[in-house]
C-alpha cells in the first residue's frame, strides 16, 4: 500500500502555526531565560507573535479553502473576521496581562506562605501566563475554523485548558482565584463531556465526523432522527456552556470574579467570539437544515438568558459579577443573531461580537485601574464618587456601560439594532421583544453604576485610581475610541463584514 | 449480538458519571466521574464506528484519550493546589464565590 | 358701512397711558396721575367727536367701523382685529370715558396719600382701554379680549391693597368667578363658529335665520352665563360684595357704572340671537328678576355702606337684565336705566367714598350718623342720587325704572303680571334700604368713634360728585324726552310691530311705583328714624335678617357645593398621582429588583449545584426538542 | 448653503472652544456660550427668512449616506412645523444662558462642563427637529437624553440624581418601544423594495392594520412619555423640581415638544390609519391630562412642580389639537408648542430667580414679594397670565384655536377641556396670592429686585408673548399651510358649519 503525504496549505494555517510556535518558544523562555529578563522577553514575544499572526492573517484575507488541512480546517470570510477579532482582542488583553501586579509571583506556593512572600519580595515573577495565553488564543482561532468534530473538540480543549489554569493565577485573594479555577475546570470538563457525547451521536447519525458529511446526512434525511437530535442537543450544551447561556451560565459569575481581572477580560471577550464563531459555523452550515428542531429551543434559551442576565445584574454589588451577568445577557442578544439564520444575522453577530469584545476588554481594563492598598476594589459601593477622583476612568467606564446599554452613538447601539432587526427579519419577533424588554432592565443597572460614579459623593477610604502601565491606559483608550467610532460611523466595518462574511461549505 | 447494546451501556455509564458529578463531594472522585462520562462517549464512538463501518470514530476515540490525559494533568494540578491551600479536597468547601 | 380711522385712538390713548406708567415706574410718580386723567379725558373727547360725526349722518349711515389688522386666520376661522362704533356702543363709550374721567379726577385727591397712586392710575387707564375694546370690538372674539381685559383690570384694582390678605382673596374670587362666566362666552363663540362658521356680530346676525333654534338657544344661554359672571347676576353674583375691597373710586367706576353693566351690553348686542331663541330670552328675564330681588334683600341688611350700595347695584342691574330679556321693547330701556344708573350709582359711591374719607375709612353705617352738617356737599349730591334711584320724578331713575316696570307688566299674560309685581316690589325694597342708608349716614345722632372728626372733602373730590349729581337729576329726562334714546337705538333692534296691549296705563304704573316707594321710605323711617340705632349690629334679629346679612348664604352655598368638593378632589388626585400612578411605576422597578435578588439565590457557590443545574438543563433541552419535534 | 448642518455645527464649535478654555475661567466660558447661542439664533433667523411658507415640502434638504448597508442616511430638512420649533429652541437657548448666568455654580462639575453640555444639547435639539431619516431621528432622540441627564443630575438641586435617573429610565423605556417599531418598519421596508429609513418612503409601506396599530403604539407611547401625556407624566414633576431653571426651560420648553412634534411628524405620517383608530383614546387621555394636570397644579406646594403640572395640562391641549384633525386644531397645536415654550420659559426663569433669592422653592415661603421686589413680582404675574391664556397674550390665541378646532368635531371633549381655563385661573392666582400678595413674610424684607442682566434676559420673552398675542398672523401664515397639509394627508377636511342641524 502506498502512503500519500497529506497536502497542507501552510499559508492558510500560518496564523495558528505562528501562535503555537510562539507559545512553545514561550515555554522555553520560561525555562531558560533569567528571571529578571523574563517578563520583558515574554511580553515582547507574545505581542510579537500575535502581531505576526495578525499580519499573516491580513495577507490571506479573502481567500477561501475547504482543504486547508485535508478537510479538517476551513478558511473563509467569517473565519478571517472571527480570527482577526480574536487576535485584536487578544492583543488588547495582553496589554492588561502585562501588568504583572495581578498575577501570583509563584502560583505553586501556598497562599500566605513564607516562600510566596520571598517570591514577591525578590520580584521573581513566574510569567507562564504568556505562553498559556498564546495556547488559548491558538485554540480560539482554531475553534471557528474547525471543519470536523475532532478538530472542533481539540480546539475546544485547547482554548479551555489554559484558561482553567489562568483563572487560578491571581495574586490577591488567591483562595478565591483557585476556587474559580476549580469550578471552571470541573464544570468545563463536565460540559465538554456532554459535547463529546453529542459529537458521538452526530457521528452515529451521519457515519461521518466531517461537517460536510453531517450536513449531507441531514439534508439527505432518512437517518435516525433520535441520534441527530440527541447529538444536536448535547453538542449545543458544550457550546452554550462556553458562551454562558442560561442554564449553563452559572460558572461565569464566579469565575469572572475569582480570576485575575486581565484574564477575565481576555476570556470574557475572546472566548465569546471563538465560541459564537464555532456556533455560527455549525448552526449556519451543518445544522441549517435541521432548523425546525433547534430554532424554537434556542429562541427560548436566548429569551431566558437575556432576561435572567439583566434581572440578576440589577442585584449585584460587585462590579466584576455585574459585568459577568451583563455578559450573560449579551450572550442572549448574540444568540438571537444565531437564531436569525440569515445573512443579516451573520453580519450582525460578527459585528456585535467585535464591538462587544472591545468594549468588554475596555470595561475590565478600567476595573484594573480602581485600587486601594490591597489591590483592586471591585465593591461597587466603593466606586462612589469615582467621577470626581478620576474623570478618565469614570468617563470611559460610563462610555462602555452606555455601549452595553445600547445607547445611540456607541457601538452597542448599532450592534443591537442590526442583530435585532436580523432576528425580526427571520420572524423571531418574540426574541426581539424580550431583547428590547431586557435592554430596558439592563439600562436600569448600567445607569445605577453611572449614578454611583458621578452623582454620589465618595464615602471615605483610599480607593484610588492609578495608571499602572501605559499599556493599560492604552487599552482603555483604544477600546473607547473603537466603541465611539463604531457608534458614529460604523459603515466601513459593516460593509467590510457584509462583503466577507459568507460561509463556504 | 446487537451492537446497540453497547450504546445503552455507554448511555448508562454517561448517566452514572453525570449523577456522580452531582452527588460526590471529593474533587478527585468528581473528576473521575467526568472521565467516566468521557469514556462513555468514547464507547459510543467506537460502537458507532463499528455500526457504520467507518474508522474515523476510532480515531476520534484516540484523540479523546489524549485530550483526557491533558485534562488530567491540568485538573490534578488545580485540585492539588487547592488541596494544599485548603487542606481539603471537598468541592463544597470551595464556595467563597457566590451570589 | 363707513369707516373711521380715529376709532383706534379711543382705545390707544388710555392703553398708551397704562403702558407708559407701568413701564415708566417710579420716574412717572410726579405726573403719572395727571397724564392718565388727561388721556382718559382726551379719549372722552374723541368719543364726543365721534358722536358729533354720527349725529351728522343719516340713521342707516351712522355705524362706523375700522379694520386694524388680520388677527387670527386659520382655515375658515377668520377674525380681524376690527372696531365697530354704532348707536349702542357710542352710549357706552361716552359713559365709560365720561364717568371714567370724572373718577380719575376724584382719585387724584382720594389716592393722594397712597404712594402707589401712579400704579392705580395706570390700572384705571388699563381698565378704560379694555372696557372700550369690549364695547368697540366688532366680533365676539375681540369682545372677549376686552371682556377678560376688564376682568384683569378689576382684579388688579380690587386687589390694589392686596397686602391685606382678605383683599387679595376678594380679588382672586372676583377673577375666578368671572372666568366661569368667560367660559360661557367661549362656549358661545365655539357654538357660533361651529354652527354659523363666523364669530363676528354682523356675520352671526345674518346667519341667525339659517340656524336652528336649538343652537341659538344654546348660544344664548352661554351668553347669559357670561353676562351673569360679569354683571354679578344670579347665580354668579357672589363676588361683587367682596369686590368692595377695592378703593372706592374703583367701586364707583367698575363695580357700579361700567364693567358690571357689560353683561347688559352683551345681551343687547346679541339681540338677534335672543330674539330668535325665546327660551334663552325667558331665562334672561328670570335671572334678572331673581337677581333684582336678591340684591334688594341683601341691601336691606347690610351695615357696610359700600356693600349696601353694591347690593343695590346688583339689584339695579337685575332691572336692566330683566328689561333686556323682554326683547326689542326692552333693550332701549335697559340701556337707558344703565346710563342713568351709571350717573346716580357712581355719584353715590363717590359720596360714600367722601364719607369714608372724612371718617378714617370707616364703612360701618352704624358708626355714622348726623353727618349732614359736617359734609353738606356730599349730603346734597348723595341725596340727589338717592332720589334718582328711588325713581322720584323728575329725577333720572323715575324715567328709566318706570319704563322697565311698565314694559314688564306689558310683557303679557301671567309672565307680565309676575314680572311687573317683582319689579314693583323691588322698587319698594330699594326705597327702604336706600332710605335706611340715608338715615343711618346723614341724619340721627352721632355714633362715631372718638378719633373721628368728619370734614367735607376737597373740591377735586366733590366736583365730580356734583357733576354726577347733575347727571342723576337730568339724564333721565333728557334721554327720554321724545323717546330720544329709543329712537336713537331703534335701527339696531328689528321691531316686529309690537302689539301694544297696555295691561296698565303708564300713569297707573307710575302711581303704583310711587306708592311702593312711599311705603318703603315710610317703613325705613319708622324703623330707623323713630328709634335709636345701636352702633353695633343687634344680634336678636329675625332669621331673615340674619340670612340677609350673610348675603342669603351665597358664599356658604358656593363653599359647600364647589370649593369643598373641589379641594377634596384636588387632594385626592394629588395622593392618587403619588400612590397609584407613580406607585405603579416604582412598583415595576421594585419587582425587577426583588426578582433579581431572588434569582441571585440560585448562585449559591456550590459547584455541584451548578453541575446539577447543567444536568437539569440538559434534560430540559432534550425534553424541549422532543416537544418541538412532536 | 447647508443651513441645517451649519446650525448643528455652530454649537459644537462653541463647545469645543469652551473645552479648550483655561480651567477656572468661568466668565469666559459663560460669555462664549452666550455668544455661540446668539450666533446660532441669528443664523436660524437668517435661515427662516429664506423659508418659502406656501411650500409644504421639506426645505433646506440635505442628504448624505451614513450607513449604506442599512440604508441609513444623514438626511435633514424642515417643514414649517420643524422650522418653528427650531426657531423657538434657538431663541430660548441664549435666553437660558443669560438668565441662568450663575446656575452652574453649586454643580458637581465645573462651569465649563455645564455650558458644554448645554451647547451639545442645543445641537441635538436642532437635529432632532431637522432629521428626516427615522434612524437619525431616533439616534438623536436617545442621545439627547444623556446631556440632559447630566444637567439634571449634576447641576440640579434636592433629589437631583434620583430625578435624573427617573427621567432617563422613563425615556429609555419609551425609546426602546419605539426602537422595536423602527426595527419592524426597517424590516418591512426591506421586504418592500429595499431597506430605508426615509420617512416618505416608509409612509408608503403596506402593512396589516394589526401591525400598524402595534407599531403606532410603539411610537406613540415613546412620544406620550416625552410630551408627557397622562398617565406617563410622573417623571416630569420630579425632573422639573430638581433641575436648574434653565435646564427645566429646555426640558419642558424644547425636549417635551419632541413628543408632540413626533406625534405629528411620525405617528400621523407613518400610521394614518392607526392614528384614526386610536384618536378616541388619545383624545380622552388628552382631556384627562388637561384637567388632571390643572388639579395637581392647584394642589402643588412647590413652585417648580406647579409649573411642571401646568405644562402637563398644556400638553394635553396640544395633543388634543393635534388629534382633533381640524386646521384650527392643528395650527393651534403647533402655535401652542411655540407659545408654550416662551410662557413656560418666563415662568421658570422668574421662578428660578425667586428661588435663588429666597433659597427655597416652597410657595408658602414667599409672600408680599410685590412690595419687596416689584419688577420680579410683576414679571412673574405676567408670565402667569400668559400661562392661564389671558386674551391679548400669545397663549390665548393657540389655546382658543385648539378649543374651537376641537369643538367643531369633538364638542364634548372641547367643553370639558374648556373647564381647564377656570382651573388655570386658580392654579396661577393661588400662587400669585401666596407669593406676591399679602404681608411680606419675615426674612424676605430685603430680597433684591431684578438686575439688568435678568431684565435683559426676560424682556425678549415677554415681548414675544405680548406681540404674538395681538399679532400672531405672521407666524400663523407660516404654520397654516403645513397644518392644512397634515390634515389633508390624513384625508380630513374641516367640518362645515352645521347650522345646528337646520
Amino acid at each position: 500500500m502506498s502512503f500519500t503525504a497529506p497536502v497542507l496549505s501552510y499559508s492558510l494555517l500560518s496564523p495558528m502555526l505562528i501562535l503555537l510556535g510562539g507559545a512553545l518558544i514561550g515555554v522555553l523562555v520560561e525555562a531558560f531565560v533569567s528571571k529578571a529578563l523574563r517578563p520583558a522577553v515574554q511580553l515582547t514575544l507574545t505581542l510579537g507573535t500575535l502581531l505576526l499572526a495578525v499580519m499573516q492573517l491580513w495577507r490571506i484575507r479573502g481567500q477561501q479553502s475547504l482543504t486547508a488541512a485535508v478537510g479538517t480546517i476551513v478558511f473563509d470570510g467569517p473565519a478571517f473576521l472571527l480570527q482577526a477579532s480574536i487576535l485584536i482582542i487578544a492583543i488588547i488583553s495582553v496589554f492588561l496581562i502585562a501588568d504583572t501586579e495581578h498575577f501570583a509571583a509563584l502560583p505553586a506556593a501556598l497562599p500566605g506562605s513564607e516562600e510566596e512572600r520571598q517570591a514577591v519580595q525578590s520580584g521573581n515573577q513566574i510569567t507562564e501566563v504568556y505562553p498559556l495565553t498564546l495556547f488559548a488564543v491558538a485554540g480560539m482561532v482554531m475553534f471557528p475554523v474547525a471543519n470536523d468534530l475532532i478538530t472542533l473538540f481539540v480546539a475546544l480543549e485547547m482554548l479551555s485548558l489554559p484558561l482553567y489554569l489562568m483563572a487560578g493565577l491571581s495574586r490577591r485573594r488567591r483562595l478565591a482565584s483557585q476556587e474559580a479555577a476549580l469550578k471552571y475546570f470541573l464544570l468545563g470538563a463536565f460540559s465538554s463531556a456532554f459535547f463529546l457525547f453529542g459529537a458521538a451521536y452526530l457521528y452515529g447519525y451521519s457515519a461521518s465526523i466531517t461537517f460536510a458529511g453531517i450536513r449531507e446526512a441531514i439534508v439527505g434525511g432518512g437517518g435516525n432522527d433520535v441520534l441527530l437530535l440527541i447529538g444536536i442537543a448535547f453538542l449545543s450544551i458544550g457550546l452554550l456552556f462556553k458562551v454562558g447561556a442560561v442554564p449553563f451560565h452559572s460558572w461565569s459569575p464566579d469565575v469572572y470574579q475569582g480570576a485575575p481581572t486581565p484574564v477575565t477580560a481576555f476570556m470574557a471577550a475572546a472566548t465569546k467570539i471563538a465560541a459564537f464563531g464555532a456556533m455560527l459555523r455549525i448552526y449556519y452550515t451543518v445544522f441549517a437544515n435541521a432548523q425546525w428542531s433547534w430554532t424554537p429551543v434556542l429562541s427560548g434559551i436566548a429569551i431566558v438568558t437575556m432576561l435572567l442576565g439583566s434581572l440578576v445584574a440589577i442585584a449585584q454589588r460587585d462590579v466584576k459579577r455585574m459585568l459577568a451577568y451583563s455578559s450573560i445577557a449579551h450572550a442572549g442578544f448574540l444568540l438571537s443573531g444565531v437564531i436569525a439564520l440569515n445573512k443579516a444575522g451573520l453580519d450582525a453577530t460578527i459585528f456585535y461580537l467585535f464591538a462587544y469584545g472591545v468594549a468588554t476588554v475596555g470595561a475590565f481594563a478600567v476595573v484594573t485601574l480602581v485600587r486601594d492598598s490591597a489591590g483592586e476594589v471591585t465593591d461597587l459601593n466603593r466606586w462612589k464618587g469615582l467621577g470626581k477622583r478620576s474623570p478618565f476612568a469614570a468617563t470611559s467606564f460610563a462610555l462602555f456601560l452606555l455601549a452595553f446599554a445600547g445607547i445611540p452613538l456607541t457601538s452597542g447601539f448599532i450592534g443591537k439594532f442590526s442583530i435585532f432587526s436580523a432576528a425580526y427579519e427571520s420572524g423571531a419577533k418574540g426574541v426581539v421583544i424580550a431583547g428590547v424588554l431586557s435592554s430596558a432592565i439592563a439600562a436600569f443597572f448600567y445607569i445605577r453604576v453611572i449614578v454611583l460614579m458621578f452623582f454620589t459623593d465618595a464615602t471615605e477610604d483610599g480607593t484610588s485610581v492609578e495608571i499602572p502601565s501605559i499599556l493599560t491606559q492604552a487599552s482603555v483608550v483604544i477600546a473607547a475610541v473603537v466603541t465611539v467610532a463604531l457608534g458614529v460611523y460604523p459603515a466601513p466595518l459593516l460593509d467590510f463584514i457584509t462583503n466577507l462574511a459568507i460561509f463556504i461549505r | 449480538m446487537d451492537a446497540s447494546n453497547y450504546l445503552y451501556i455507554s448511555a448508562l455509564l454517561f448517566t452514572i458519571g453525570a449523577v456522580g458529578v452531582v452527588v460526590r463531594r471529593n474533587a478527585i472522585v468528581v473528576f473521575m466521574c467526568i472521565e467516566l462520562m468521557l469514556n462513555a462517549a468514547n464507547l459510543s464512538f467506537v460502537t458507532f464506528s463499528r455500526i457504520n463501518g467507518d474508522l474515523n470514530g476510532q480515531i476520534m476515540a484516540f484523540f479523546t484519550m489524549v485530550v483526557a490525559a491533558c485534562e488530567v494533568v491540568v485538573g490534578l494540578a488545580i485540585i492539588v493546589t487547592i488541596y494544599r491551600s485548603r487542606r481539603s479536597a471537598s468541592v463544597d468547601d470551595a464556595s467563597l464565590l457566590k451570589r | 358701512m363707513n369707516t373711521s380711522q380715529s376709532l383706534v385712538y379711543l382705545i390707544a390713548l388710555p392703553l398708551a397711558g397704562a403702558a407708559l406708567l407701568l413701564l415708566g415706574g417710579r420716574r412717572t410718580d410726579k405726573w403719572g396721575h395727571l397724564l392718565a386723567t388727561a388721556l382718559s379725558a382726551s379719549s372722552f373727547g374723541v368719543g364726543l367727536y365721534q358722536l358729533s360725526q354720527m349725529l351728522g349722518r343719516s340713521t342707516e349711515a351712522r355705524p362706523v367701523s375700522q379694520k386694524l389688522f388680520e388677527w387670527i386666520n386659520v382655515g375658515t376661522f377668520n377674525v380681524d382685529a376690527g372696531l365697530l362704533l354704532d348707536q349702542l356702543s357710542i352710549c357706552f363709550v361716552l359713559l365709560i370715558t365720561g364717568v371714567g374721567t370724572l373718577i380719575h379726577v376724584y382719585s387724584i385727591s382720594y389716592m393722594s396719600h397712597d404712594h402707589d397712586r401712579r400704579r392705580f392710575f395706570a390700572f384705571l387707564n388699563l381698565f378704560i382701554a379694555a372696557m372700550l375694546l369690549l364695547v368697540l370690538g366688532d366680533s365676539y372674539l375681540s369682545l372677549y379680549v376686552g371682556w377678560e381685559g376688564v376682568g384683569l383690570a378689576s382684579y388688579l384694582l380690587i386687589g390694589f391693597w392686596n397686602q391685606k390678605p382678605a383683599y387679595a382673596t376678594a380679588s382672586k374670587k372676583a377673577f375666578v368667578m368671572n372666568r366661569v362666566g368667560d367660559m360661557g362666552l367661549s362656549f358661545a363663540i365655539m357654538i357660533a363658529f361651529a354652527t354659523m362658521g363666523t364669530v363676528s356680530f354682523a356675520g352671526v346676525a345674518e346667519q341667525v335665520e339659517n340656524t336652528s333654534e336649538a343652537a341659538l338657544t344654546g348660544m344664548g344661554i352661554m351668553l347669559l352665563i357670561a353676562a351673569a359672571g360679569k354683571s354679578a347676576q344670579f347665580p354668579l353674583q357672589a363676588w361683587l360684595g367682596d369686590a368692595m375691597a377695592g378703593p372706592t373710586p374703583v367701586s364707583a367706576l367698575i363695580h357700579a357704572a361700567t364693567m358690571v353693566t357689560a353683561g347688559v351690553y352683551l345681551i343687547t348686542r346679541s339681540n338677534f340671537v335672543f330674539d330668535a331663541a325665546p327660551t334663552a330670552q325667558l331665562l334672561v328675564v328670570i335671572v334678572g328678576a331673581i337677581t333684582l330681588m336678591f340684591g334688594a334683600l341683601i341691601g336691606t341688611a347690610k351695615d357696610d355702606i359700600k356693600k349696601a350700595l353694591a347690593a343695590s347695584t346688583m339689584s339695579q342691574i337685575g332691572y336692566m337684565i330683566l328689561a333686556a330679556g323682554l326683547g326689542p321693547v326692552g333693550y332701549a330701556f335697559a340701556i337707558m336705566h344703565l346710563l342713568t344708573h351709571g350717573f346716580f350709582k357712581a355719584g353715590m359711591f363717590l359720596g360714600a367714598g367722601s364719607v369714608m374719607h372724612g371718617m378714617n375709612d370707616e364703612v360701618n353705617m352704624r358708626k355714622y350718623g348726623a353727618l349732614r352738617k359736617f359734609m353738606p356737599i356730599t349730603f346734597a349730591t348723595f341725596g340727589l342720587g338717592y332720589l334718582a334711584i328711588l325713581g322720584v320724578p323728575p329725577f333720572a331713575g323715575f324715567y328709566s325704572k318706570d319704563m322697565i316696570i311698565e314694559t314688564a307688566f306689558n310683557a303679557g299674560g301671567v309672565k307680565g303680571i309676575i314680572l311687573g309685581s317683582v319689579t314693583l316690589l323691588g322698587a319698594g325694597i330699594t326705597a327702604f334700604y336706600m332710605t335706611r342708608v340715608m338715615i343711618l349716614t346723614f341724619t340721627g345722632t352721632k355714633r362715631w368713634d372718638e378719633d373721628a372728626h368728619p370734614h367735607e372733602s376737597p373740591w377735586l373730590m366733590w366736583l365730580p360728585m356734583a357733576v354726577l349729581a347733575i347727571g342723576s337729576v337730568t339724564s333721565g329726562f333728557l334721554l327720554s324726552r321724545g323717546d330720544a334714546l329709543v329712537n336713537w337705538l331703534h335701527p339696531l333692534f328689528e321691531h316686529h310691530e309690537e302689539h301694544e296691549h297696555h295691561l296698565l296705563e303708564p300713569i297707573v304704573v307710575s302711581g303704583l311705583a310711587l306708592t311702593m316707594v312711599a311705603i318703603g321710605v315710610a317703613i325705613a323711617f319708622v324703623k330707623y328714624s323713630r328709634q335709636e340705632v345701636a352702633n353695633i349690629a343687634p344680634e336678636n334679629v329675625s332669621v331673615f335678617t340674619k340670612i340677609a346679612r350673610q348675603d342669603l348664604m351665597q358664599d356658604r352655598f358656593n363653599e359647600a357645593v364647589f370649593m369643598r368638593p373641589g379641594q377634596a378632589l384636588t387632594t385626592t388626585l394629588g395622593a392618587t398621582d403619588e400612590a397609584v400612578i407613580d406607585g405603579t411605576v416604582r412598583g415595576v422597578g421594585q419587582l425587577a429588583m426583588s426578582s433579581g435578588s431572588a434569582l441571585r439565590g440560585l448562585q449559591n457557590g456550590f459547584v455541584r449545584s451548578y453541575a446539577a443545574l447543567i444536568l437539569v438543563g440538559a434534560v430540559a433541552l432534550i425534553a424541549a426538542i422532543w416537544v418541538v419535534v412532536q | 448653503m447647508k443651513w441645517l448642518t451649519l446650525l448643528m455645527l455652530l454649537p459644537l464649535a462653541g463647545a469645543a472652544v469652551i473645552a479648550v478654555l483655561p480651567k477656572g475661567n468661568e466668565k469666559a466660558a459663560k460669555q462664549s456660550a452666550l455668544v455661540t447661542t446668539l450666533v446660532v439664533m441669528t443664523a436660524t433667523i437668517a435661515m427662516a427668512v429664506g423659508f418659502q411658507r406656501d411650500n409644504v415640502d421639506l426645505q433646506f434638504v440635505e442628504k448624505y449616506s451614513w450607513i449604506p448597508s442599512f440604508g441609513i442616511n444623514y438626511a435633514l430638512g424642515v417643514d414649517a412645523i420643524a422650522l418653528v420649533l427650531i426657531l423657538m429652541s434657538t431663541i430660548l437657548a441664549p435666553v437660558v444662558v443669560l438668565a441662568g448666568w450663575n446656575e452652574a455654580h453649586g454643580g458637581r462639575w465645573s462651569v465649563k462642563t455645564f455650558y458644554i453640555l448645554i451647547l451639545v444639547l442645543e445641537t441635538m435639539m436642532i437635529g432632532v427637529f431637522a432629521a428626516t431619516d427615522v434612524f437619525l431621528f431616533y439616534v438623536i432622540f436617545e442621545a439627547m437624553l444623556i446631556p440632559v441627564y447630566f444637567l439634571i443630575g449634576g447641576y440640579g438641586s434636592g433629589e437631583r440624581s434620583a430625578a435624573a435617573v427617573k427621567f432617563l429610565i422613563y425615556s429609555l423605556v419609551g425609546g426602546l418601544l419605539m426602537l422595536a417599531s423602527i426595527i419592524a418598519l426597517y424590516v418591512m421596508s426591506g421586504a418592500q423594495g429595499g431597506h430605508t429609513f426615509d420617512i416618505n418612503k416608509l409612509s408608503q409601506l403596506q402593512m396589516s392594520s394589526m401591525t400598524q396599530n402595534l407599531l403606532f403604539l410603539g411610537f406613540f407611547i415613546a412620544f406620550a412619555i416625552k410630551a408627557p401625556v397622562w398617565p406617563f407624566h410622573t417623571w416630569l414633576p420630579d425632573a422639573a423640581q430638581s433641575a436648574t431653571p434653565g435646564t427645566s426651560v429646555l426640558l419642558l420648553g424644547v425636549l417635551d415638544k419632541v413628543g408632540t412634534f413626533g406625534m405629528i411628524r411620525y405617528c400621523l405620517t407613518l400610521f394614518p390609519e392607526a392614528s384614526k383608530t386610536f384618536t378616541p383614546v388619545i383624545l380622552i387621555l388628552a382631556v384627562i391630562s388637561i384637567v388632571y394636570g390643572a388639579f395637581l397644579a392647584i394642589s402643588a406646594k412647590d413652585i417648580k412642580r406647579l409649573i411642571a403640572y401646568t405644562s402637563i395640562s398644556h400638553f394635553g391641549f396640544i395633543t388634543m389639537g393635534i388629534f382633533a384633525m381640524t386646521s384650527q386644531g392643528q395650527s393651534g397645536a403647533i402655535l401652542y408648542m411655540f407659545n408654550h415654550g416662551f410662557s413656560t420659559a418666563a415662568l421658570f426663569l422668574v421662578a428660578g430667580w425667586m428661588i435663588s433669592r429666597r433659597g427655597s422653592s416652597t410657595i408658602a415661603d414667599f409672600g408680599g414679594l410685590q412690595r419687596v421686589a416689584p419688577v420680579l413680582a410683576w414679571t412673574f404675574f405676567l408670565a402667569g397670565l400668559s400661562s392661564l391664556a389671558l386674551p391679548g397674550l400669545s397663549s390665548f390665541v393657540s389655546e382658543f384655536l385648539v378649543l374651537v378646532g376641537t369643538f367643531t368635531r369633538y364638542p364634548v371633549h372641547a367643553i370639558i377641556a374648556t373647564f381647564g381655563i377656570v382651573l388655570a385661573a386658580l392654579y396661577i392666582l393661588i400662587p400669585v396670592q401666596k407669593a406676591l400678595h399679602g404681608p411680606t413674610t419675615p426674612g424676605n424684607e430685603n430680597l433684591k429686585d431684578l438686575n439688568l442682566r435678568e431684565k435683559l434676559a426676560i424682556a425678549p420673552v415677554i415681548a414675544i408673548i405680548v406681540v404674538l398675542g395681538f399679532y400672531p398672523s405672521p407666524l400663523l401664515k407660516v404654520i397654516n399651510p403645513a397644518a392644512t397639509h397634515v390634515i389633508s394627508q390624513m384625508g380630513f377636511t374641516d367640518p362645515a358649519p352645521t347650522n345646528g342641524g337646520k
